[in-house]
């Protein structure tokens, strides 16, 4: 039962949205992290920075996360399994 | 097998390919060799005996009894990881399988790898594709040219939404891409 | 980015490796910044220094078997003004007063020891202004005597950063003296 | 068979253990100390340290400086000890050095603290490391799982339920 709960709970997206989102992610975070450096700096504040960093960590978090609909547009299309297979799969 | 796998997780597809290979073709009368993978095994479990050594001098006596022994063990398990890392990337070299046939006396040599994406246009750019490359090498005659094939499977072909190979599916292309390198021989 | 685990501990992973960057940014710019404003030659001066003695029983005024100790304390001028050395990654300066002297019976010991210090966390506490300031400890010696030595006085400073690593430095303008009791009034 | 598979699984988990271990040793042997990085428990070097916060020793140099802050053990107390030099005295033919230690938040020297009726510390014997880096906070972690019994329950059951969960 705890396995069936376990599968519901993988929320997958699709292949180019995994391409995508994994690229987002890497450019909002450097963008972030430098911006923070360079406000912290600037304002001669480590709080500014950290707050600064901590909110670009979590838009990332909010894009990247969640299964939204948009990211599940191209699933693929699998194979049909058929009555022998199934019988095979357990072998 | 009996455990679905995530059909969008490229790592999980790859796993769930190279464990069924041996399976499969030991269906097709293969052996496989187990060689790679005990040398393999011989070396990572030996470096996890020296961490152990090493945790078990750290708990019984004070750092500066067993200084020298514990300077040894990671000199040890420093050079057994480069060794690991040479074996991996330079002799073993994505081989996934290895194994003879004895009626046929064929060696076969697979290696493979996951595609995540294949830049080759067309609809079904965004599938992963399981690229194999096999070698046959006739035992009996060492002098005969070897015959190589690299062919390429969608992921989609053989995987169910769920999670489950089609494992007769996978037989079957297995079968149909060695009965090809064969004919290719006879040519 | 197959799973929703994954999608958050790569965003996870991620941002730490990044935050190891902005910690080198931090570090770097400000030990650029202590350069750049001159931190590790400020000017100090040290005057009117003061010894009186004492002579003790005690362990903890470093008597071994009730042997007596002559404890020393000081009272200093001093003027310097640290305030370059507090930048964003300045958590708290702490400053202290050292003398350095050869033993008297074994010439081949080097002392160094701290006759008073002072933690600092804000820019504007770090302009010291010292008149007549009575030093913080009693100091002894391995040996039993402590008079007429010859100390070098220097003020030296540890930075305490947010994160990083401790930077220390010293002032510039060392005193010697030699400690004599004061005659009897 | 199947016992080759059930052993790679098993060697990846063992590599995760056995290589952070190791890295820990190397780490340990490089900065000679046996433990280079140490969480602060005690608000004694306060506002310098706080409990929590992460400290990096290297105790390769042969003496300390008056002004540094090291890490010493006390014979029969488990909790090694973060303050500050305060006095050396070292002698130029042999390499021994004595030293005196002071918490910044202490009103006197350490010498209460110290084993056997000492009053100096002896550089090669007693110290553990000097302190090199800082990183705030991070330790606290450590120390709330080893001194809250329901945050090691809270750490145990995230931990279970993610390997129950997770892709392993």
């Amino acid at each position: 039962m705890l396995e069936n709960i376990g599968r519901k709970l993988i929320f997958p997206i699709d292949f180019p949205s995994q391409k995508r989102t994994f690229h987002l992610q890497s450019v909002i975070l450097l963008i972030s992290a430098l911006f923070a450096s360079a406000f912290g700096f600037f304002t001669q504040s480590l709080l500014n920075l950290l707050i600064c960093y901590a909110a670009g960590v979590l838009i990332t978090m909010l894009l990247v996360v969640p299964p939204y609909p948009s990211y599940n547009k191209k699933k693929l299309q699998w194979v049909k399994p058929s009555m022998t297979n199934s019988s095979m799969a357990t072998e | 097998m009996s455990k679905p796998i995530n059909v969008y997780s490229i790592p999980e597809l790859r796993q769930a390919l190279d464990e069924a290979l041996p399976i499969t073709l030991k269906r097709l009368n293969y052996t496989q060799s187990h060689l790679f993978q005990d040398i393999k095994l011989g070396l990572g479990y030996s470096m996890g005996l020296i961490a152990a050594t090493s945790f078990l001098l750290d708990k019984k006596f004070k750092w500066n009894q067993t200084l020298f022994y514990q300077k040894l063990l990671v000199g040890l398990y420093f050079i057994l990881s480069i060794t690991f890392w040479i074996f991996n990337h330079f002799i073993e070299k994505g081989l996934t399988y290895q194994g003879i046939n004895k009626k046929d006396s064929i060696k076969l040599k697979i290696m493979s790898r996951l595609i995540e994406n294949n830049s080759r246009g067309n609809s079904n750019n965004d599938t992963p594709i399981y690229q194999i490359h096999f070698k046959l090498i006739n035992v009996n005659n060492s002098t005969e040219k070897n015959n190589e094939l690299t062919s390429e499977l969608l992921v989609t072909k053989i995987f169910s939404e769920q999670g489950y190979l089609q494992t007769n599916l996978f037989y079957e292309y297995l079968n149909d891409q060695i009965n090809l390198l064969k004919e290719k021989k006879k040519n | 980015m197959y799973s929703i685990n994954q999608r958050f501990s790569t965003v996870a992973n991620q941002s730490l490796s990044y935050g190891l960057l902005i910690i080198a940014i931090i570090v770097g710019t400000s030990y650029y910044q202590l350069q750049s404003s001159n931190a590790f030659n400020n000017l100090i001066t040290i005057g009117n220094i003061n010894p009186t003695f004492a002579i003790r029983t005690s362990r903890y005024y470093g008597s071994t078997n009730g042997k007596p100790k002559e404890n020393v304390k000081l009272t200093f001028d001093l003027d310097t003004d640290l305030t370059s050395l507090f930048n964003w990654n300045t958590k708290q300066v702490f400053v202290y007063l050292v003398a350095e002297y050869k033993g008297q019976k074994h010439p081949a010991i080097s002392n160094t020891v701290t006759f008073w210090d002072k933690i600092i966390t804000t820019k504007k506490d770090a302009i010291l202004h010292l008149v007549n300031e009575k030093g913080k400890y009693n100091v002894w010696d391995l040996e039993d005597k402590f008079q007429n030595r010859d100390l070098e006085f220097s003020l030296h400073w540890n930075l305490q950063p947010w994160v990083g690593p401790l930077i220390y430095g010293e002032t510039v303008g060392n005193t010697s003296i030699v400690l004599t009791k004061p005659e009897k009034k | 068979m199947n016992l080759r598979l059930e052993l790679t699984k098993l060697l990846n988990l063992c590599f995760v253990l056995s290589s952070t271990f190791m890295m820990w040793k190397g780490l340990s042997i490089f900065a000679n100390s046996h433990s280079p990085i140490v969480v602060v428990l005690s608000g004694s070097m306060e506002p310098a340290f706080q409990r929590g916060d992460i400290l990096f020793l290297w105790n390769r140099n042969v003496e300390s400086k008056v002004g540094d802050i090291v890490v010493y053990e006390v014979e029969g107390k488990p909790i090694p000890i973060v303050h500050r030099v305060l006095r050396e005295h070292h002698s130029e033919k042999t390499n021994k050095q004595f030293l005196l230690t002071k918490g910044d938040n202490n009103a006197g020297n350490d010498i209460p603290l110290y084993a056997n009726r000492k009053v100096y510390l002896q550089k090669d014997k007693d110290i553990v490391g000097t302190v090199k880096g800082y990183f705030p906070l991070l330790g606290y972690v450590t120390i709330w799982v080893t001194e809250n019994k329901y945050a090691k329950f809270a750490l145990l059951g995230f931990l279970g339920l993610s390997s129950l969960l997770g892709d392993e």
